[in-house]
Formats: C-alpha cells, structure tokens, sequence
C-alpha cells in the first residue's frame, strides 16, 4: 500500500467488482498507447518518515540561517521574531488545511479572519479597502499595476529607482504582457528626485510606483511627491514596509491610491523567500477592480452576524475573461499569520518596536559610519534599514568584506551593486527588533576589521 | 423559515429560529456553535490592554525630531487591537473551531485534490535552516536550500516528462501567467505577434483571466459529446494568429482526452505552444506525462497534487516546466547545479545571467516553505508510491461513481459524461432540479449537516447544475460507501420534503448567509 | 427525561433524547457532536491498512531462531490497531474536539491554577538540544540543561524562601511523598521513630493518602470557625509522636491562616517538621514565602503555579525545597554548580555522593521538560510579574467574589467563610439544594451549557456542596462578569424550574453519564 | 501590567471598589507583617519573549543531543523516532491543556483515549487491566511495589540484579517508608539466576521484580522464574521494554501478575528523562487496588456510548489515607502519545519494527565483539540492546574511551560500572530503528579506534 492510503488487497477488489473492471490497469483505458509512459518514474523508491526526515534535515544544515549567525541581511524580507502564538494556530488543522472558503456557512474562522485581517491592513496604511492577501510583495506591485492599467487605460508606468528591484523587474515581466511600459524615476541622495517625476508626468501614465521607506532605507517625501503625481490623473501606487507604519505617517494620509506590500515582516518565517503575503489596500474608487479575496460582513437567515467572500464579480472564476486579476489560491495562511501578529503587537506595540528599530538603527548607522572607509550612502532619514558606501573596489571588494564577517558569524547585509550598478559599493543594512546594541557593536568591530583588511588586501 | 414544522426537521434544531411565536427568544434551538455570535477581535479590545512586551531600549534614545522629521511621522497610533495574550490565542483558536477542515473528514471539493497533509512536512518546513533562511544569504551559505530546490525540479521535470522546471511562480494562475507570458517571448522572438489563446469551454475561470491579463484574446473551443475537445471546432480556430491552447488533461470533467494527440498534432501545427493546467495531474502521475502528450509548457499545483496543506486559501507554489524550445525564456533566477572543482561535490547556484527571460514574476526564488513539504512528499512517496496514488486516486474516483449510479441516485443526479472517470467525475443535478425541486446548492448546503465538505458545485460550466467530485486516494472505502449513503439518504429526504434540502444548513456556525447583501452594500472592514 | 416539555428548555435542544414519541427516532434534536457516536480506533481499523513504514533491511537477515529462541518469542502479533496515517490523523483530532479546553474558555477549577498555557514555552521545550536529550548524556556535554535545571531550583528556593531545591518528583503527590519520607529521615537520623502526621480536614487527598503510603498513621486536625486550622486541637494532637504537619497556606478554602506563626511554633516545639503543600502557591508569589513561614519542606506544582499544561492528566512536576536541617536527605543526584577551574566559568554536575540521601524516587533527574516550561514562565515575569501575577490573581478572586455576594446569589450561594480570599474561595451549595432542590453537581453540569468549565466541587469536604472557585490572574474582568451572570441566570431559572439544572448539561457531545454502572461492571478495555 | 493579564488600571479601580477595598494591598491583610517578603523577589525582572526565546534556546545548544551525534545510549529511554504525527496532535490545545477529566461529559476526548490506551497496554503486555498511566518507568515499579504490599501484606521484595538501577532504587526509596525491605537476586551470565531465586523465595515475600529484557539486555527467561515466585504466593512483577513486545512473549503470557514500564520509547521524546510515562498492567484480581486513573466505558441518558474515570474509590480524592496510592496528577498526554504511536506503528509494525532491531542489534554485537580489547559481556539472547566488555582499566578508562568517541561524534553507550561495580569495564549499547547499519559500522570503527588507542595510553 502506497503511503497514506487505505485500500488494501480486499479492498481492491471490492472496489474493482464494483466499477466493474478486472484491474486498476483497466481504468486507466482512455490513455492512448502514445502517451502511456509505460516505465517506471526515475524516482527513488518512497523512505519511511524517518528518513525523509532526516535527509531534509541534513539539507537544511547546510544552509546558514538568521539562527546561526548575526544577520543584518533585509532588502524585503526581515527576521522578526515570530512569537510562538502564531505557530500555535497555523498549525491547527482548521486553519492548515481548509481549501479557500467557498462554502461560508463552514468557513467562518477563515472568513473572519480574512474581514479582521482586512480591518487590520486598512488601519495600518490608512486607506479605506483591503483585499484578503496578494501572494507577495513584488508580485503586489505587479498587481497594482494591473489595476491603474484597467482602471485609467494608460499604459506608461513611472517607477522610482528606489522601488524593490525585484518589484520592478516584476511589473515589468507583468506590463510588458499587458501592453503596457515602465520607465525610472531615478534617486537624488537617496530619495526620488520630485523634479526628475515632474519632468517624467503627463496624462499618458497609468501610475507612479514609490516605495516607503524605500529600498536604500530613505524615507520618501510623499508630501512632495503624490500630489505631483495625481495632478495628471495617474494612480498613486507606494509599496510600503508595514513595521514602519507604527512611526511613519500611512501613505493613505498622503492621499495615495493603493498601498501594497511585502507582509512578510509580520509574523511570517523567512522561509528563504516564501511563503508571505502580499498586502494591497486602496480607496474606496477601487474597490470593484481589486484582484483577489474579499470578505465581506452579512447575516445568516437567523439574523446572525455571518462573513462571506464577497465582490466576487471581480474574480476569475465568475467573470474568466472579464475578471480584474487572475488570482485564485493567494495567501490566506500566510495573512492570519500577519492579523495575530497586529493584534499580538497591538496599537501601541507597533509604535513601540517602530521606535525601538529607530533608536538602534540611529545608533547603528552612527557608529558604522563613524567606521574608518566606511561612509553613508544617502543622508535622508531611516527608520529601520540604512545604506552604507564602503570604501572598497567595487563589487568583488563588498563580496569580500561580508565573506570575512560571516566568517566571523555575522551578516553585514545586502551588497547593494547586484542591483545599483551605480553603487558597487553599497551595503543595505537593516535591523529588526531581534538586532540588540550588543549585535550592533559586533557588527562595528567586525565590519571595521573587515573593511581594514579588505583595504590592506587591495592596497598590498 | 417560520412555516416550517418541527416534524420534518429530520434531527436538526436549528430550524426554529426566529420564529419567535410564544414567546421565546429567537435563539431558540441554536446549536452551541450558533450561540456562540461572531464577535472580533476588535470587540474583545479594552484601551490599555496588551500582549507585546519590547525589548529593552539599550541605546540611547535621540529625539524623535532628530531622526524623521515630524511631517513624516505618524500622528494616531494605528487603531489596532488592544487585548492580552491569552485573549488573542482564545479568539483564534475559537475561530478556528468554525471551520471545517480536512483532518475533520472528507473534502472531496472537485479541482482542488484535497489529500491528506501529512504532518511531517510541517515538522520539516519550520527547521531553523529552513523557517530562518535569509532569502538573499549568499548561495554558498545556502546550499542545501538550493539543492533541495534543484532536486525537486529534477523530480518534477521527470513527473511532467519536461526537461526544465522553474518554480518560483506562487500558485497554479501565476503559473499560468508565467506561461502565457513564456509563450509571447517564444513567438516575440521569433518576430511573430499572435493575438489569441484557445481554451475549452470546460477550463478553469484562471485559463481565461490569464489570457487577458497578458495580453491576448481569448478564444473559445467547444467540447465534444465524449468530454473531449471538439476537434472540428479547434481545426476551425486554430490559425496562425494563435499563439497557445490551454488545456488540461484529464479534463475538468474528470475525463482523458483521448485525442491528445491529434489536439497536440493540430496545435503545433500552426506553430502555437500548448499548455498543460496541472491542476488535474494527480490522475497521471507516473503513467502518463504531460511532455510525452505533446504539452510544451506544464505548471504544478504543489497544493493540490503535492500535498502542500490549502491554508483556507494559500499558500501554494505553481512552479512550471518547459520543453527546450521554450526553455531560454524562463524567468530568472534559475537554480542550477555546477560541478564542483577539483572533485569537490556539485554546487548549487541562482542564475541570473538569462538574457532572453521574461524576469522575475515576483520577489527571491518562490515559495521555498512549500518547495519543502512537497518534496518530502516526493520522497516519502518514491516513483512507484506516486503512481499509486494516482492509481488508487482514480480508483477511488471510479468505486464512487459506480455507487453513486445506484438506483435512488443516478435518476437524479446522472453522470455527465457516461465513462469510465479518472480522479474525478461530474455528476448533473438538472434531473434533481427538475423533479425533486432541490438544486445543486441545496444539495450540498445539506451535505454540511452531514459533516461532509460539499462537491465542487456549478462548475464546469458546461454541465447544468455541476457536481465536480474529486474523493483522492487518501480515503478509506468507508469513507467513499458513507458518502453515497448520504447523498441517497438526501435525495430520499427530498422527495418526501425539499423543504429541508432548500432551508440547509441547520447545524453549521451559521446557516445561510445573505451573500447578494453583502455584495451590494459591502461591508469590509470594521468600523473603529 | 420524557416528561420534560420543549417550552422549558431555554435554548437546549439536547432534551427530546429518547423520548421516542410520534415515531421519530430516539436520536432526535442531537447536536452535531451529540449524533457523531463514538468509536474507538479498533472501531475503524481493517486488516491489512497500516501507517508506519519500516526503515530498510540494512544488515544480512538471522533466522530468527538463532536469536531468540521460539519460546521466548511471541507468536500472535499484539491486536494494535491497523488504519492508514490520515484516518489515525483524523480519529485523534475530532476526539480532541471533544474535550473542553482552557483555550477554548474559563476554567475555574479550584486549587488546579488553571493560568494560561503560554504557546513560547511548547517551542523551547521543542528544541533538539532540550527534546532530544538523552537523559544520560555525560554532564559535560549536558551543561546547558543541568545549567537551566540549577537556575530553576535557585528561582524556586528564592520563591518558597528555602535555600535547598531538588527536582525529581513527578508531581504535587511524589512531592508530598518525598517530604514525608525526608521527615521519617531526618527523623530517624536523630533516632527517633514518630508514627503520626498531622493533616487539617480541609487538607486535599493526596495528603493523607501520601502519609499511609510512607508510613505512617493519619491524625486529622480541625478548622476554626475562621477557616483557620483550630489552634487548640492542633495543641491536643501535637506530640512527640508527630512527625510532620502538612499544610497549604493559603488553605484549600482559599484562606491564609492568620495563625501561621504559631501553628509553626507549636509543630516545632514537639520537633516535628512542618510542610508545605505549594498547590495554592499562586496567591502569594513575592509577597509571603513558606519558608518565612517557618515550613521546613515546601513542593511546588510546577503544572499550576508554573503553567506547565495540563495535558489532561500530566505531565506536571512537584520539586520540593527544603530548609537546611532537612537537606542532608534530599533524593539523589542533585544538580549542583562548581567553580570552573582556572577561572573558566561555572560547571554543572550530578551529585550522586549524598550517604545520607533518601535515595531516588523516579528514573533519571525529573521531568526535565516540564522545567523547560517552567522556567521559561519565571524569566518572562521576572521578580517583579511573579508578584504582580499573584496580586491579580487574588485581585480577580475578589471581584469574582463580590458579583457573587450579589443579590439572586447570595442567597442560594453564600460564601462558606465571609472574609476577603486569597486566590480562591468556596461557595456553599447546601441552601440552594434545600431552597431549589438543585445540588452542586447539578449547577456544574448546567454551567457546561453555558461554555464554562465548572468549578471544583464537594471539595473541601468540610463545606456541605462546596464549590472552590479559582479564576486565575489570566483572566479578564468581562469573563469573570459573564461567569458571575451565567451563576445568576442558572439561579434565576432553577427557582422557574429546576429540572432543567437537575438533567443538564444538554449540549456536550454527551449528556449525563452512568458512572455507577460504569464502576459496578467495569469495562475497561475494549474487547478484540 | 504583568505578562499574560489583562487588568488595566481602570479594571483594578472598578474591581476594587467593588470588593471594597481601596488597594490590591488591602486583600492581603490576612498576611501577618511577620512572614511578609517585604522586599522584591531576587529574581530578574521580566523579559520580552524574544529574549526568553534566545537565551533559553543558547542554553539548549549546549547540550549535545541525539540530533548532534550518534547516539547508542539507551539504558531505560530510547531514541525512537517521534512521528510528527504526534506533535501535531499533542500541541493541540483540546489535549494540552486541560485538567484531568473530572467533567466526563466535555472530556470524553480525553477518557476516550484512555480507554484506547488501557486497551493497547493490555493487549502488548498480554494482560487483561491497566491504568492509565503512572509517572515513568522506575517509579512504576515503586508502585507495583505498594500495589504486592497492600494486596499480600507481605514485606520482603526479591529483586532481580537486572532491573533498571533506578527502579530498585526508587522500590527501596519507597519500601522503607511502607515498611518493607529490598533483596537482590544475582545475575549469571547476564540473566536471573534461576537457583538463587529458589534459595531467597519464601512466604514472606511480596513480590518477585524482574526486567524483560534486563538491564544488561538480557531476554530472561520467565518460563523458568515466573513459576518459582508464584509458587510462593508471591506477585510477580516484571518491568519490560515496549519496543521489544513485537517480538518477545509478552508477560501476561507467562502468567505473570503486574507489568510496568517505562512509555518513553512509544512516541515520546528523550526530554533528558522526562516528561514520559509508566505504564501498569495487571490480572484481573488486582484491578481494584490499582494505582492512578482508570477510564471506563458506560452510556449517558440517551443511551450514547461514552467513558468516565472509573474505580475511584481506589484514589486519594475519595479514600484518602485507605487510598491505593497517593497519585493523582500522572502522565496523561504522554499516554496519548503512547496509544497514538502505537496506532501508528500497528499490528504489524510493532512486528516489524522489532525484528529490525533485533537483526541490527544483532549485527552490531557480532561486529563490536570482533574488535580488538571488546568482548560480550554475556551470552543470553537480546533484542536491542547489549552489554561488552572492554579489555580496559576499569571505570575512568571506560569513561575515557567514550569520550574519545563522542569526540568523534559516536556516543558508544552507557558505562556500565556506574552501577555495577562488578562491571567496571561494562558498556551498555542501545539500538533504535534510527541506527542504521551504516552507524553502527561507524561505531564499529570509532569504537575500536578508541579502544586501541586507550590499551596504548595505559600500557605507555
Ligand atoms: C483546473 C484548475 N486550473 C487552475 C487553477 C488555479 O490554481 P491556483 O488556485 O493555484 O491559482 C485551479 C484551482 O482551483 C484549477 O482547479
Ligand atoms: C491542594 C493540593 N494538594 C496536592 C495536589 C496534588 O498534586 P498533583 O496532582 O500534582 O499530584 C493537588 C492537586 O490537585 C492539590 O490541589
């Protein structure tokens, strides 16, 4: 018997007399010779639990994770510490292992927990809808875009320089499908340069895409730029990190249209990358050309307070072509991880660990740049990631210097050239509530020695 | 729901609310469940109460003023709860207590392959070197990772009979979009502008929503009076402006088509891709392959034939495999395996250096946590376990239909397409409608007080009043032999009084829900 | 129960059972639990399914016979059960679903602290290098647990206020056994040979029935008008044939006894040891120790005080602490700490060299596990949330308390000794029986259909249908105030009619169980 | 507010007015001033629980586990694979956290897998009662102790040399409270002596205590010694290995009277010794003066099947000081485990699993006996686990080798002159289905490496 099922000798045959067939051979019939694969699958034979176990086991230690050394690696993702409240209700079945919650009436932890996640994300980014989860933070961003493009028709995209690179690479992968074109706003110190977006506007451009803060740390100054952008009847897109969102003014308060992002940091594992979840919130203008999940309050035939999935004329599987997204399965695991994790922080919480972030990443940056040949990249404000310009010899030489401080057991951060040609000496460095001052210290002392042995090793 | 009489209740209480006559509350009858009113966690808040305690601040705090500047910051805390830990977990775990799942009992919710989620893949996914692992660690550093990534394309690429497997799309429609954007690049590169994608009347909704949402016209092709693909019609269609047939096999009728490849042969014919939904691979695996059928590009439902657990609606992975014509165009990075020098082991690297991809479809390299529970799933099962499942998958599948075409049954609720099925088939309950006066809807809302998960109901599209049932290989015949009791016993019900199909559920958390109210005048958000 | 009428059942539906009338069936109105029967996993086990796969044969195969001889080999395999791994999945969890739970609610359970269970110390606990610890690992290379253990019995001394802690026993009753065997040798070691110990009848059973099992003669000693041990009986009893008082302060009334001091004086005048039962711990964390007291042996219940989970029925641990006169006996091998050599830091080590040790009482050093917890609770509050975790604890006591000296209450439920309480305090039931004719045990049955665990009841045995109420600092003021109404409302609707309390619950999975019939023909296995 | 309460400062106002009472310090008035702290506890303030997390965790990774080496310790508690199965089950709130199940009617979860559980345990050990589980191993057999002492009146216990150290320690721990003496029955060539039995049996005599297999590995043989001890109208009680009744005859087969042991290996983790379960199975005769709680099967009002705690008049909270034993708190969730593991491993694979070990454990005594300086210790037949003699310099020279082992990541076993003087140079191997032949080919190795080179470091 193959793993986990249940039908035994008896059982075949029972089963068999009563389709009518003589063999399991014979229900395979409509499968054209051609195509029949007529061997075995070149896979290994099936192990027994404990071996799987125990090879996977093996793989995973080999890998040097945020447990085993001190990583200042963030750039999108961020090691939060995830309190064991979560894994004790992701684990539960009734939230594992469900399908989406078609059938409401035995879906209602779900779909409650998809209106109280919703009611979270609103509160959060300050603006007045949300959808259940997008799968991630890029690909969210690809999705916004979607929506200007069915919403203005427009087809050019403006994107500053300091959105996620890989959430630019995104919408342009996705754009370039949906006919439209994404051109860059660069930076200025930083930040992106208000007048490069004056310059850049007019009424062809579905949208502006920003990031806050954004990927080099800066906090932008959304005062200065939205307005610029909606004056042209562009959509406002601003792709945000949510542990800042306790300190910094919600972009909803600026008057932006949609406000997506990675959701990772809150409560979700790393997980080299995945699975998370994407946020997407927006104004009420919006709501009927969301992508994805929504649930909605109602009332059962008694009169109690019931959830649905709601809106669903957007979706695939009642409008197909018409629909406003192709999302299906999205993220619901992944979003009650992030509702638990809010509620768990709670209203001042999120200010809290913001502020805390704030002061040692002040500290930090301080200290590092205090650090013979190494320098900040931009001046503008953080909150809780900085860039650094280390005073190397470009890409290979930044390679070298994290090498030698993982070495030592520590993770200085992300080289920024692989995607900043302009910066081959860049280092993003973030910082999570979990990196103590005593962390930081060591990263001080080893950055510094690493970054004076680099400089020895190139100038010898 | 007044009119109704205690007598013909049948065993559920909750039939008498509202009712409200001599006086009682109208509560009454309500299951602990129903008692039990929907509150959020919002409702539970008092100001001042918390779960979180911070970290000491060990550095010396700088005015606020001197780090951002005031205009930046936030003002109003963000209305969040306010509630302690042990409040928190109670809300949530009682939640949780309102839905069914599959480790309640069967979910035989057709397309959606709903197998037992074995336990161990979660023990695997939260090792620290997996749940803690940086998505931008340094591939040196994150070798077991990418080596547990390049073994499941391996195994995945031969399951599909496809030599190229690329998995960071999210789920089975980003796969699907990746495809579709695949096959723009293949006819882009060579200098043709196609403008159409052909898919059967009997796809899925995210077939056709992919379709528009990268560019192309969708174009219809009908079904035959087999289930298979009508292939006069796809002759008819298939002319040099199309650019990919989107099919999945079997179909969402549970059937193989059994011109696969003549469809394959006509496709190509006129220079289109042809694209496999796997969504149904649980029915082949191990005895037919996508790639020997002809399919140039194949994506992978890891939550569906992989055991990845549905999460009441994610996470998935949708990774995707190619032929080598479409292989350059794959988006990046790609893990690849290296030989190691000087007789050092292989080393597993991301490649960027793609030219001709279409780039990413989203952030790092997928979604590695699934990655990880279904290949644990691959190994626990082997090659011949896989093709078991499948086996006992359409096994199961047929010793259904076959109990469901009993006298009581098949009269009403008749088998769309009268074949042998594979791991799932289609029943119609226009027979049902017409005689016994209960619906598709109805049926299945009773089917909750059974404690079964209903069938995926009206869809396919194609069939009236669709039953799409799908039981998997992971359940007992007891299991299969109680299903078919319940559906005979609801139809027996029936034709005594549709009343009680029509006015389910009685037992559940709640019973019917306004869902029209819901959508004209939506409500998404608390109010704070 | 078929004279019941359906107008008198206020939201039950569970009363129709059996009453067969108008040919329905007798399982009529059942709530979904209620009609899910329950069947063992013999009940759903086949020959021939299983779930385990063995690992491979690696090693060339022995006849059998040449490693065991025939007669000492079994020759039937043991009738376990045979079921695949998603039906075992399956049976464990809706059992589960049928157990009541402190995260599923308020469970008021007098002197068991049912504080929460916080879900962090399940994951250290989890940690290889703690689970996976093989309990004879050569303490060099066990330091880190030998370490955690060692810190604990400082906090734990630190608390009770006695400077010498051992870990090893089980539970609150393996604590209890190991001080009375530490006070038969510490007497003993003095050449006396005492044959009584002295136990106030509000003392809980695992006192007394600890005292026979270590020897020695049970002498009861009365409780003051007050609910203070009687000072003068005490002086009556107390002679020099008493080895050991064994007392809980507060008491298992929920009252700390104002006399302690001199109760103290007069044990220790005779040169008996006096001892702590530390279940009722809760209520003075930080602000009184039992050593201070002038307890010579304390032990704690690691699983109430210290929120190790229940697990319903253990584990638990009940370390002990002793005052210096008594630590000479302490069971072996205790966890010591000894200066590393040459400056390096400290080492951790058994200590086995102890002549005068009463010797082991269990395998190995102690549930180890349940320290994990335990300890991980201590570093979270701090000092500082220890004492403030007993404050409210008694804080919430008191209000509860006070909604139920109210009016509709009172009446039926007055508080057996009126003072303020500590952590816990006792209702009376023996007006409401004569008043409403509902006993105790009928008011907790009735509270089930209300969603809250009852309190204990019948105990102490010296209040006639005692209920000991013990909300816990866990909880928050809304639960206590529903709790204090739901009290009120199930008062209010015995003096309409008390049938209603007297054939409650109504909505449990099941109702009312036969336990006589259950001890006089005991099944007690299920029958292969 | 202290962690995990929720009494805000208007909550205590409202609470405390209406107690009537102006302070939280007033409801401890009771309290004489003499035993009043009246200072702070010596104790850390309270942590985040981030902090708690990582300090708890730098603890654990001093330990050296069965996951950091390979292990062939065992000596009462083995390392079994734990199915995650088991987690997923156990972490479940509705079986972690509540209280023993005094409310039958919302505990049938619980009761009902007692009943389970009783109904395994009878049918591995082959006897008709059990219990529901007392504390572990070693006490079990304190308990069965108690259980022949109030049964038979008798006072004297004939223990078996080969029963686990910490058992005879915890029966003489107990005996001398209830009044009863311990004696030893010596070993010959590993086993019971079937003559020196003869010579101590009496009709003052308890109970026998024998071990199945025995300390040393040893399968006695209880065909031969049963008989004697029962002659004499003493109990028999045998303390046997779980894991080998797939293969053994089980005790009740053998008429013996009680059955304990330790559950660990069943589905429960190492956890350094604890928590773990002990399992008590007896004849019938014995059932009402039974340690611990009993589930039993009955039927509600309606007539459905349900389980109750059963035969209560035998505890403490009934009887008091006439109680059978003193136990009330036991090991309820690690019998879950147990029954749960067991349905897991299934009548066949208990089988299965036993005769692995057995052909592996024989593999391994051959292979180690091969070595250079290592003999068996004794002949007797054995299933997993075996006891060598080093050719070495006794305890400190044993203690030596295996640390030259662990150094290379083998931990070769339990020395066995911690507890038997008359085998310094004794060690004790274990095996689980997790050693492979693959391990024990590297003990072979690493182990003959370590005894080479400490014959050279004795004769230098
Ligand atoms: C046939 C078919 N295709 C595609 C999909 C979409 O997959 P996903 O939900 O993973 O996006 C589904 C899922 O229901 C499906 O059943
Ligand atoms: C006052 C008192 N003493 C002793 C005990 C026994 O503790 P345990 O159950 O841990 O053996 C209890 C447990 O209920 C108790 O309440």
């Amino acid at each position: 018997m193959s793993r986990y099922t249940s039908a035994t000798e008896a059982d075949r045959r029972e089963m068999l007399d009563a389709v009518g067939v003589a063999s399991i051979e014979e229900l395979f019939v409509d499968i054209p010779a051609g195509v029949r694969l007529g061997r075995d699958l070149a896979i290994a034979p099936g192990k027994a639990e404990q071996e799987v176990y125990a090879y996977l086991r093996d793989l995973a230690a080999r890998n040097v994770s945020a447990e085993d050394e001190i990583s200042f690696l963030g750039a999108g993702m961020y090691d939060h510490y995830v309190p064991a409240l979560i894994d004790n209700l992701i684990t539960r079945s009734e939230f594992l292992t469900p399908y989406t919650p078609y059938q409401p009436e035995i879906s209602q932890g779900s779909l409650q927990v998809m209106f109280e996640y919703q009611t979270a994300i609103s509160e959060l980014t300050g603006l007045p809808v949300s959808n259940a989860s997008v799968y991630e933070g890029p690909s969210a961003v690809a999705a916004a875009g979607y929506l200007a493009r069915i919403h203005n028709k427009r087809s050019r995209f403006l994107v500053s320089r300091g959105v996620h690179p890989h959430a630019r690479e995104a919408l342009e992968t996705t754009a370039h499908g949906f006919g439209a074109t994404v051109e860059e706003l660069p930076l200025a110190d930083g930040a992106t340069d208000p007048r490069a977006l004056e310059a850049a506007i007019g009424d062809d451009v579905a949208a502006v895409v920003l990031a806050q803060p954004n990927f080099l740390g800066a906090v932008e100054d959304l005062e200065a730029l939205v307005p610029v952008a909606r004056e042209s009847g562009a959509l406002v897109i601003v792709s945000c990190d949510p542990m800042t969102l306790g300190v910094l003014r919600p972009p909803g308060d600026f008057g932006v249209d949609i406000a997506v992002g990675e959701g990772q940091p809150l409560g979700n594992r790393l997980d080299f990358g995945g699975p998370s979840f994407g946020f997407f919130a927006a104004q009420e203008a919006l709501l009927r050309k969301m992508p994805g999940r929504i649930a909605g309050e109602t009332t059962d035939v008694a009169g109690r307070r019931g959830f649905v999935l709601t809106l669903q004329t957007r979706e695939q599987h009642i409008r197909r072509e018409k629909a406003t997204s192709n999302i299906c399965t999205a993220q619901a695991l992944n979003a009650l991880a992030g509702v638990v994790y809010l509620s768990w922080l709670g209203r001042h919480g999120i200010v809290e660990i913001g502020q805390l972030m704030l002061q040692r990443t002040a500290y930090a940056r301080r200290e590092l740049a205090a650090l013979d040949g190494v320098s900040p990249l931009h001046e503008q404000p953080v909150v809780r990631e900085f860039a650094l310009e280390l005073d190397g010899g470009g890409r290979d030489s930044v390679r070298r210097v994290i090498e030698r401080c993982a070495a030592e057991g520590v993770n200085p951060g992300y080289a920024l050239g692989h995607d900043y040609e302009e910066h081959p000496n860049g280092l993003l460095v973030a910082l999570t509530e979990q990196r103590s001052r005593a962390d930081i210290d060591r990263l001080v002392s080893v950055l510094g020695a690493a970054v004076a042995a680099e400089r020895q090793e190139v100038h010898a | 729901m007044s009119t109704m009489n205690e007598n013909r209740l049948h065993g559920y209480p909750g039939i008498a609310d509202n009712d409200g006559q001599d006086g009682r509350q109208p509560t009454l009858h309500e299951t602990p469940m129903q008692r039990d009113r929907a509150r959020t966690i919002w409702d539970k808040s008092q100001p001042g109460r918390r779960a979180f305690t911070a970290p000491e601040l060990d550095v010396d705090a700088q005015p606020l003023d001197d780090l951002i500047p005031a205009r930046m910051r936030r003002v109003e805390p963000p209305k969040l709860p306010e509630i302690s830990e042990p409040e928190i977990n109670r809300h949530y775990k009682r939640l949780s207590t309102r839905n069914f799942d599959l480790d309640e009992g069967f979910y035989p919710l057709g397309s959606c392959t709903m197998k037992h989620n074995p336990k161990m893949h979660e023990r695997v996914a939260a090792l620290p070197g997996n749940a803690r692992l940086h998505p931008l660690q340094s591939p040196e550093r994150a070798q077991g990772a990418l080596q547990l990534m390049y073994e499941l394309q391996e195994a995945l690429g031969e399951i599909a009979g496809l030599p190229h497997v690329h998995l960071q799309p999210s789920a089975g429609s980003h796969g699907e979009l990746a495809g579709v954007l695949l096959t723009r690049a293949y006819h882009e590169d060579r200098g043709e502008h196609r403008t159409k994608v052909l898919t059967p009347d009997t796809a899925h909704g995210t077939n056709p929503a992919t379709v528009t949402m990268a560019g192309y016209e969708v174009v219809k092709v009908g079904t035959n009076a087999d289930g298979g693909v009508d292939i006069d019609d796809l002759r008819a269609k298939a002319d040099d402006q199309v650019a990919c047939l989107m099919l999945t096999n079997p179909s969402t009728l549970g059937l193989f088509d059994r011109n696969i490849e003549e469809i394959a042969r006509i496709v190509h014919d006129v220079g289109a891709t042809l694209y496999y939904d796997g969504a149904n691979l649980n029915a082949v695996m191990g005895i037919s392959r996508p790639g020997d059928m002809g399919f140039d590009i194949v994506h992978y439902n890891l939550h569906k034939t992989f055991t990845q657990p549905h999460g009441g609606g994610g996470p998935g992975a949708g990774p995707i495999a190619v032929s080598d014509r479409i292989e350059p165009y794959l988006p990046r990075p790609q893990v690849v395996r290296r030989d190691g020098e000087n007789g050092a082991g292989p080393v597993y690297d991301l490649d960027f250096d793609r030219p001709k991809s279409i780039g990413r479809l989203r952030g790092f390299q997928g979604n590695y946590g699934v990655f990880v529970r279904s290949y644990a799933y691959i190994l626990s099962l082997g090659g011949d376990g896989l093709r078991e499942a499948s086996e006992i998958a359409v096994l199961n599948a047929n010793y259904l239909l076959a109990r469901l075409r009993g006298a009581g049954v098949a009269e009403y609720l008749p088998v769309a397409y009268d074949r042998l099925c594979m791991h799932e088939f289609v029943l119609s309950g226009a027979a049902m409608k017409r005689e016994l006066g209960i619906k598709t809807l109805d049926l299945a809302k009773r089917l909750l007080d059974f404690g079964f998960h209903p069938p995926t109901v009206y869809f396919p599209l194609l069939v009236d009043e669709a039953l799409l049932i799908e039981p998997t290989e992971t359940e007992t015949k007891e299991t299969l032999d109680a299903f078919a009791d319940v559906i005979a016993e609801i139809l027996r019900e029936a034709r005594e009084d549709p009343e009680i199909a029509r006015n389910a559920p009685y037992t559940t958390p709640v019973r019917r829900l306004d869902e029209a109210g819901a959508a004209k005048r939506p409500v998404i958000r608390q109010a704070l």
